[in-house]
């Protein structure tokens, strides 16, 4: 395959992140813009064309008998740490990538274009098309990985773009402060994540060149996901507190995954990233560089499944995770972090898919590796219909000039476009056919249903409790009670900009027809294709689930009425739990700067200033203190100089004679 | 009876301690010198005796005696001198009052 | 012997001396302009010698050493000013012509005095590029001393702060550090013939030779390791750096920073390890706690300090830690990544002494309470220190990042418990330094104005913005490109780690 | 064995070394001191002559006895008045000073006795033994330059003379 495409998807976005970078300052901002909305246009072609030449051309380079291959582009060593782990950056391109590519591409375009009207009148816009080339830059490094330390590199770097992003509004101590907590939750968990990719590696590099493992380099995904076996044979059996050192690894890169994707208890800092601009939280917070742990665990999958312990804690962490966040979110007033824990707990979703995957044939029925594919199905409509909603959310922010749904209500009379986009964000999330969630979905809970029932029911009522805050939002933004402010001429709300409304309907359009994607067609986790089927009582199930909780929600929030603060009444602890995320912030806060500021950091520093530093001056002390006290021999007095020489003469003398005696 | 080396030492010897007992515990400069003087004759006399007992066919001691006296001179020209300085300065000339420029 | 290039890089900071001799003592422009030629001169230098030394590795020399001379300086001690470089000490010395460039830049307006500063700064890097072209331990210690001295002057004179307590702090310590050393060096010397051949100071004679008896070698070892150590601002011995660094001009603070604390690291393992390898194998362990400690302890304490100078001093403990702590692994990678350390923490400390010397310039202040949103008032500075703290906290695409890893997978190939965890311990201190490399940037580029006088400040001036995209420039062209480097370096830790493998 | 007259000559000399000697550091008239001192050194100089050295014993009446002394005898009369007596040291100094000196002094003693010494015979026996020294001699030892020659601190003595004199000159020079 030509390498000119995959070369130009890397490098048109870094240089438009240099060219803005650098040149941007002197730029006008209608130039900068359009020339990155231009430049990402151009990226978003070399991105489909490389996706459809993958799945469609039948090229036995992508696909031999229906199997669609993994092939690596082009592959160049970077850093050669030894002769074993070399690093190389490489681009490889197999179903999940392709499938990225296209998630990306098509989000950062809509956000490109999204941001031209929403941050139209902010400082600093030629900056922030110049971050969001970096971002995508950094995210497709991350997808078109080959190896797993390409992928730590361009992880750390979506960390930073991330950051950038975040507290873009850097006047804002707000901004900076959740900027800095969303750089540093994650800098944490990928210290993990280092630390697992130490252990494998270490293990692959000790086999025998000459072996299934040989060559280059330790890291490469293909090797290691085509020889999982071997890859366990090479940690000899090692052990760590009662896990294989292998399954331990493969957890701790795992962890990496969790902080960015926000899995509990590496979840607190995803709600404080809706400091940054709406849609920078469209395009990363909820779309593209959250899932990259579940992009991970789906990469390294064969892995994860020779060592089936880490994918039941995966499965658990995302169980856990998925009915704390969804919880969470039915007590939030700000709608971004309404809409951000909703991130979360559809992620949590998708890990527990990708935990119940594991092959494992059920009373006869093969359904090896159906998580797997309904995962990634779900990423790719999830990220869809929750850049909608962001972007939804950002139109309406935009109009109010608040986050909180307390100023809002009543708006489907002024924003008719946002407000039926809206809803078909709302009714795919809540998995109402035949939107796109829907079928993604069901695929999932089938799945989970398959592994083990628990995890079926559990996840259905996670799916309730979806549809449910889902609603109350939505109610609570669109009908509910009219704000008196309307009233007032000037602050009328009104839809959004061409520029903002075009997003919203492609996206609401894609929304629509995603589900009937015959996904398992393209990605599957041997390259096989799967025939999607409804399994008709999962679905049935979930859909009654669905609009029970919407109707619960219709009652509750439709008009206004008193329901909803009975409730709150009725259970205050609980809401009041929910509404403050179970304390997570406040422990963190106190593990942080309690303990680690107050008690480590400043014991330390105490520490060196007074016990060592204090050493060294004291050590100066003596010395000055002995000088101080000899310099009183240095009299001037010459006679006390004689009979002190006199004295030292006579002791020589007496110890000599002694000696001779 | 001869007179052996030892002879010559004892008084030597007696000189010398005097001489140190004199520095030690004279206040007037003067006095100091007077005392110096009596040491370096005592260490004089010793190089001159050990150089005609001990080795009575060269004549070091002697030579070095002679040098002693030729600087003893010397030394005591500028000490007076400087004495003489220090009563101007002073009005006597005790050692305890030279003591400005100590330090 | 002046047809050697290696010479040169003395010379010319001698001759740059008795340039800025003739000069008037306030004519700043001759000053500048011998300065400026001069660090010009030894920068094309060292990038001409790169060039040659990796043209004559490709055309298949392979000897320990290339571009070597000796002659002989005092015979009675068998002393010569023996010269070579290998891909290492290649690279330190362009790393010091880098820095020495930068500092020149970003002391353009010092004062008082400014023709004596220079003269200093000159004579200080006289004894840097002695040092790193040296191969006879004598004149090795000679141009290292050489180094030192200058320092007590710098910082006591053009200082701020408690200078002169630092200033005496700093020496005093360092020449703690050297009585050690010299010691250390003595007893190498008097081992280095075991036949009663002649005795020697030659670095790769004595290596050949297998000269140093093993029983001494524990104790020169430790004598040389902590001697060098002190000024690698080892655990316990670092706090001459917090203190020193924090009253040091800018230009002194970035070559102190910069190069003269890696001149620790380059003697540990070029004398301690290469010459002493039994007793490396031995009791690496010991250094192994006290520079794991380094690493942990100095980002920890950097958590909590308010003084921005103070925050990179620990940061460098931290950071200098990390490079002792690598090269005591003793294996090719993990020492490679020491160098790759020495090379990016110099460039990355240097930009940010350069920046907090221009910010303290305007504001007058290093207090990060007492500043605040410098990002609004003069972004160029503001963005360059951000970039300084990325590649601090080992953003990919600079330099540090590439030195953290292959330190970590190189320091991960000891299998054993003991390494294991220091290694794990010493991977926290990413985490740390994220932390408060972030906390500073939130704090002083971040946020609101603290200080509305700060607003008519001005932003970086041409000789400032130059030294900065100087320092940026290598920063980054270390993060994107680093395996000629590395193969540069992996080639000479060859020889020094064979040594290693045949003493255990 | 040694002529009677030469013991007799010594005991008389010794005697009056001693006492002249212990007398110069304890008088407190200074003009006293000096001129016990200028006993104590024609004291010395006789014993030059009895030990052989006729030339030293001269140099030793001219330089000390006629140059030096006459120094101190101006510089007491420049300094004191005629009945002046010189002002004593604090008790414990001198307590200090005598207990130390005395102490050396029977230290030094003990040591002459105790200690075995080479060189034992007698005084005629070790002049028979070396050679008449004549001015000649000492006349070439100080002008060469080969071994047991002191051209060079000749002349380092003489330069030191000579700056001596000036010294003396600027130091006591009125401002």
């Amino acid at each position: 395959m030509d390498i000119t495409l995959p070369i130009l998807i890397l490098a048109i976005p870094f240089a438009m992140f240099l060219i803005l970078g650098i040149g941007g300052v002197k730029m006008p901002r209608k130039l900068a813009g359009s020339i990155g909305i231009l430049a990402n246009g151009a990226l978003l072609a070399c991105c489909y064309t490389v996706a459809f030449t993958y799945f469609f051309s039948g090229d036995p380079l992508f696909i031999i008998d229906g199997v669609r291959q993994q092939y690596q582009v082009f592959d160049v060593t970077w850093l050669a740490f030894t002769d074993r782990l070399v690093v190389n950056i490489g681009f490889l391109l197999d179903p999940i990538c392709a499938m990225m590519l296209v998630v990306i591409s098509t989000i950062s375009f809509m956000v490109h274009l999204y941001s031209w009207g929403y941050m139209e009148h902010e400082p600093g816009f030629q900056r922030y098309y110049a971050f969001l080339a970096l971002f995508t830059f950094s995210m497709l490094g991350l997808v078109v990985a080959t190896n797993i330390f390409q992928m730590y590199i361009f992880w750390e770097l979506v960390g930073v773009s991330s950051f950038l992003l975040i507290g873009f509004f850097y006047k804002l101590p707000s901004a900076v402060s959740a900027s800095k907590k969303a750089f540093i939750v994650t800098r944490f968990a990928d210290l993990f994540m280092l630390i697992g990719i130490l252990v494998l590696s270490y293990y692959v590099a000790q086999t025998p060149a000459d072996g299934p493992l040989g060559g280059a380099s330790a890291f490469n995904f293909l090797m290691l996901n085509s020889h999982p076996t071997n890859v366990l044979a090479s940690t000899l059996g090692a052990t760590f507190m009662g896990g294989s050192v292998l399954t331990w690894a493969m957890i701790l890169i795992f962890v990496g995954g969790m902080g960015k994707s926000a899995m509990l208890p590496l979840h607190i800092w995803l709600p404080d990233a809706m400091e940054g601009p709406t849609p920078v939280s469209a395009l990363i917070h909820a779309a593209t560089m959250v899932v990259a742990g579940v992009y991970l665990v789906a990469r390294f999958f064969p892995m994860y499944c020779i060592v089936p312990d880490s994918l039941t804690f995966i499965t658990v962490v995302g169980a856990i995770t998925a009915f704390y966040a969804a919880v969470v979110a039915c007590a939030q007033i700000d709608i971004k972090r309404v809409l951000a824990f909703s991130t979360i707990s559809q992620i949590a979703f998708m890990m527990v898919s990708l935990g119940c995957a594991y092959d494992q044939p059920i009373e006869g029925v093969h359904y090896s590796g159906l998580g797997y594919m309904a995962g990634m199905f779900h990423l790719f409509t999830h990220a869809m219909f929750k850049a909608l909603l962001f972007l939804g959310a950002g139109a309406l922010i935009h109009a109010v000039h608040s986050n909180d749904y307390t100023k809002m209500g009543g708006l489907r009379k002024y924003m008719p476009i946002t407000h039926w986009t809206f809803l078909i964000g709302c009714l795919a999330i809540a998995g109402i056919p035949p939107f796109s969630g829907f079928f993604s979905k069901d695929e999932m809970l089938t799945a989970m249903y398959n592994r083990d029932i628990i995890w079926g029911v559990w996840m259905t009522i996670v799916a309730g409790l979806t549809a449910f805050y889902m609603f109350r939002i939505y109610y609570l933004i669109f009908w509910w009670e009219e704000n008196p402010e309307y009233k007032h001429d000037g602050h009328k709300p009104h839809d959004a900009p061409w520029q903002m409304s075009l997003p919203l309907i492609i996206l609401a359009a894609v929304s629509c027809v995603a589900g009937f994607i015959p996904f398992g067609e393209f990605v599957t986790f041997n390259g096989e294709p799967y025939h999607i089927h409804l399994e008709g009582w999962v679905a049935g199930t979930s859909i009654t689930v669905a609009v029970l909780a919407i109707a619960l929600a219709t009652v509750m929030y439709a008009k206004k009425n008193p329901l909803p603060s009975k409730m709150r009444q009725a259970m205050p602890g609980l809401w009041m739990a929910a509404h403050k995320r179970f304390y997570w912030d406040e422990i963190y806060m106190f593990v942080t700067h309690k303990i680690i500021f107050g008690g480590i950091c400043r014991a330390i520093a105490w520490f060196d200033r007074h016990i060592i530093d204090g050493t060294m001056d004291a050590l100066a002390a003596v010395t000055n203190f002995c000088s101080v006290k000899i310099k009183s021999f240095q009299s001037g007095n010459v006679q006390a100089y004689v009979a002190w020489y006199l004295l030292g003469a006579l002791l020589l003398g007496a110890i000599t004679w002694i000696c001779l005696l | 009876m001869d007179l052996e080396m030892l002879w010559y030492l004892v008084p030597s010897v007696i000189m010398f301690c005097a001489g140190v007992f004199g520095f030690i515990t004279r206040k007037n400069t003067i006095a100091l010198l007077l005392s110096l003087e009596l040491m370096l004759n005592a260490a004089d006399l010793n190089f001159v005796v050990f150089n005609r007992y001990l080795f009575p066919g060269s004549m070091e001691g002697m030579v070095f005696t002679l040098f002693a006296i030729a600087i003893a001179a010397a030394e005591t020209a500028i000490a007076i001198a400087i004495i003489i300085n220090i009563y101007r300065a002073v009005g006597n000339s005790d050692i305890t009052s030279a003591q400005k420029m100590k330090f | 012997m002046f047809s050697n290039i290696l010479i040169w890089f003395v010379i010319v900071p001698v001759i740059m001396m008795a340039g800025l001799a003739l000069c008037g003592n306030d004519n700043m422009k001759a000053i500048r302009g011998v300065m400026v030629t001069g660090s010009t001169a030894l920068l094309a230098m060292a990038i001409y010698l790169v060039v040659a030394f990796l043209e004559m590795r490709s055309a298949g020399n392979t000897d320990e050493m290339l571009f070597t001379g000796s002659w002989i300086w005092y015979a009675p001690l068998n002393i010569h000013l023996a010269v070579g470089v290998d891909g290492i000490s290649v690279l330190m010395l362009l790393l010091s012509a880098v820095i020495v460039f930068a500092g020149t830049f970003a002391s353009w307006k010092i004062s008082p005095l400014p023709k004596n500063f220079f003269l200093w700064f000159a004579l200080l890097s006289t004894g840097v590029f002695g040092f790193f072209i040296s191969i006879d331990m004598f004149t090795m210690f000679m141009f290292y001393e050489v180094a030192l001295i200058p320092m007590y002057l710098l910082i006591g004179v053009w200082g701020t702060g408690r200078k002169e307590y630092s200033a005496m702090k700093l020496t005093l310590m360092l020449m703690g550090g050297s009585a050690f050393l010299m010691l250390g060096l003595l007893g190498i010397y008097w081992h280095s013939a075991p036949e009663g051949g002649t005795l020697t100071w030659n670095i790769l004679e004595i290596s050949h030779n297998a000269a140093v008896d093993p029983s001494w070698q524990r104790l020169l070892f430790c004598f040389t390791f902590v001697g060098f150590g002190v000024l690698g601002a080892m655990f316990p011995f670092h706090t001459w750096s917090p203190d020193g660094h924090a009253c040091a001009p800018t230009a002194v603070s970035m070559l102190h920073a910069g190069v003269l604390m890696k001149l620790g690291g380059y003697g540990c393992f070029r004398i301690a390890i290469f010459l002493l390898p039994q007793a490396a194998n031995e009791l690496a362990w010991i250094f192994i706690i006290l520079t794991g400690i380094s690493v942990v302890y100095g980002a920890f304490s950097a958590c909590v300090q308010t003084d921005l100078k103070y925050i990179n001093a620990y940061s460098s403990v931290s950071h200098c830690g990390m490079v002792l702590f690598a090269i005591l692994m003793l294996n090719t990678t993990a020492m490679t990544g020491a160098i790759l350390q020495m090379l990016s923490h110099g460039l990355m400390t240097a930009l940010f002494f350069a920046l907090i010397g221009m910010i303290y310039g305007r504001t007058h202040t290093r207090d990060i309470r007492q500043m605040g949103g410098l990002m609004q008032i003069m972004p160029y500075l503001g963005v360059c220190y951000m970039i300084a703290g990325f590649a601090s906290l080992g953003l990919p695409g600079l330099s540090g990042f590439v030195a953290e890893m292959t330190i970590f997978f190189g320091a991960f190939q000891d299998a054993d418990l003991f390494h294991r965890i220091f290694v794990i311990a010493a991977t926290t201190s990413i985490v740390i330094t994220a932390v408060y490399i972030l906390r500073v940037v939130g704090k002083l580029v971040l946020g609101p104005v603290v200080d509305e006088h700060h607003r008519q400040l001005t932003d970086a001036s041409w000789w400032e913005r130059f030294s900065t995209v100087t320092l940026i420039v290598c920063l980054a062209g270390i993060g994107f490109f680093p395996n000629w480097i590395n193969e540069t370096i992996q080639q000479s830790f060859e020889p020094i780690v064979n040594v290693l493998n045949q003493a255990i | 064995m040694d002529s009677v007259a030469n013991i007799i000559l010594y005991f008389v000399v010794a005697l009056c070394i001693v006492i002249f000697s212990v007398l110069t550091v304890t008088s407190r008239r200074i003009l006293r001191a000096a001129t016990y001192l200028l006993f104590v050194l024609i004291g010395v100089s006789v014993f030059y002559f009895q030990l052989g050295y006729q030339f030293l014993g001269a140099v030793q009446i001219a330089v000390y006895a006629g140059g030096i002394m006459v120094l101190f005898v101006f510089a007491i009369l420049l300094t004191h008045r005629p009945d002046q007596k010189t002002g004593l040291l604090e008790q414990h100094r001198r307590t200090v000073g005598i207990s130390l000196s005395v102490l050396s002094c029977v230290l030094l003693l003990l040591a002459l006795f105790f200690m075995p010494l080479i060189g034992g015979e007698s005084l005629s026996a070790s002049i028979a033994a070396g050679n008449d020294i004549t001015m000649h001699d000492i006349g070439k030892a100080f002008t060469g330059t080969d071994r047991f020659q002191y051209l060079l601190p000749f002349e380092a003595v003489s330069i030191l003379l000579l700056s001596c004199i000036i010294g003396g000159v600027v130091v006591a020079r009125k401002r």
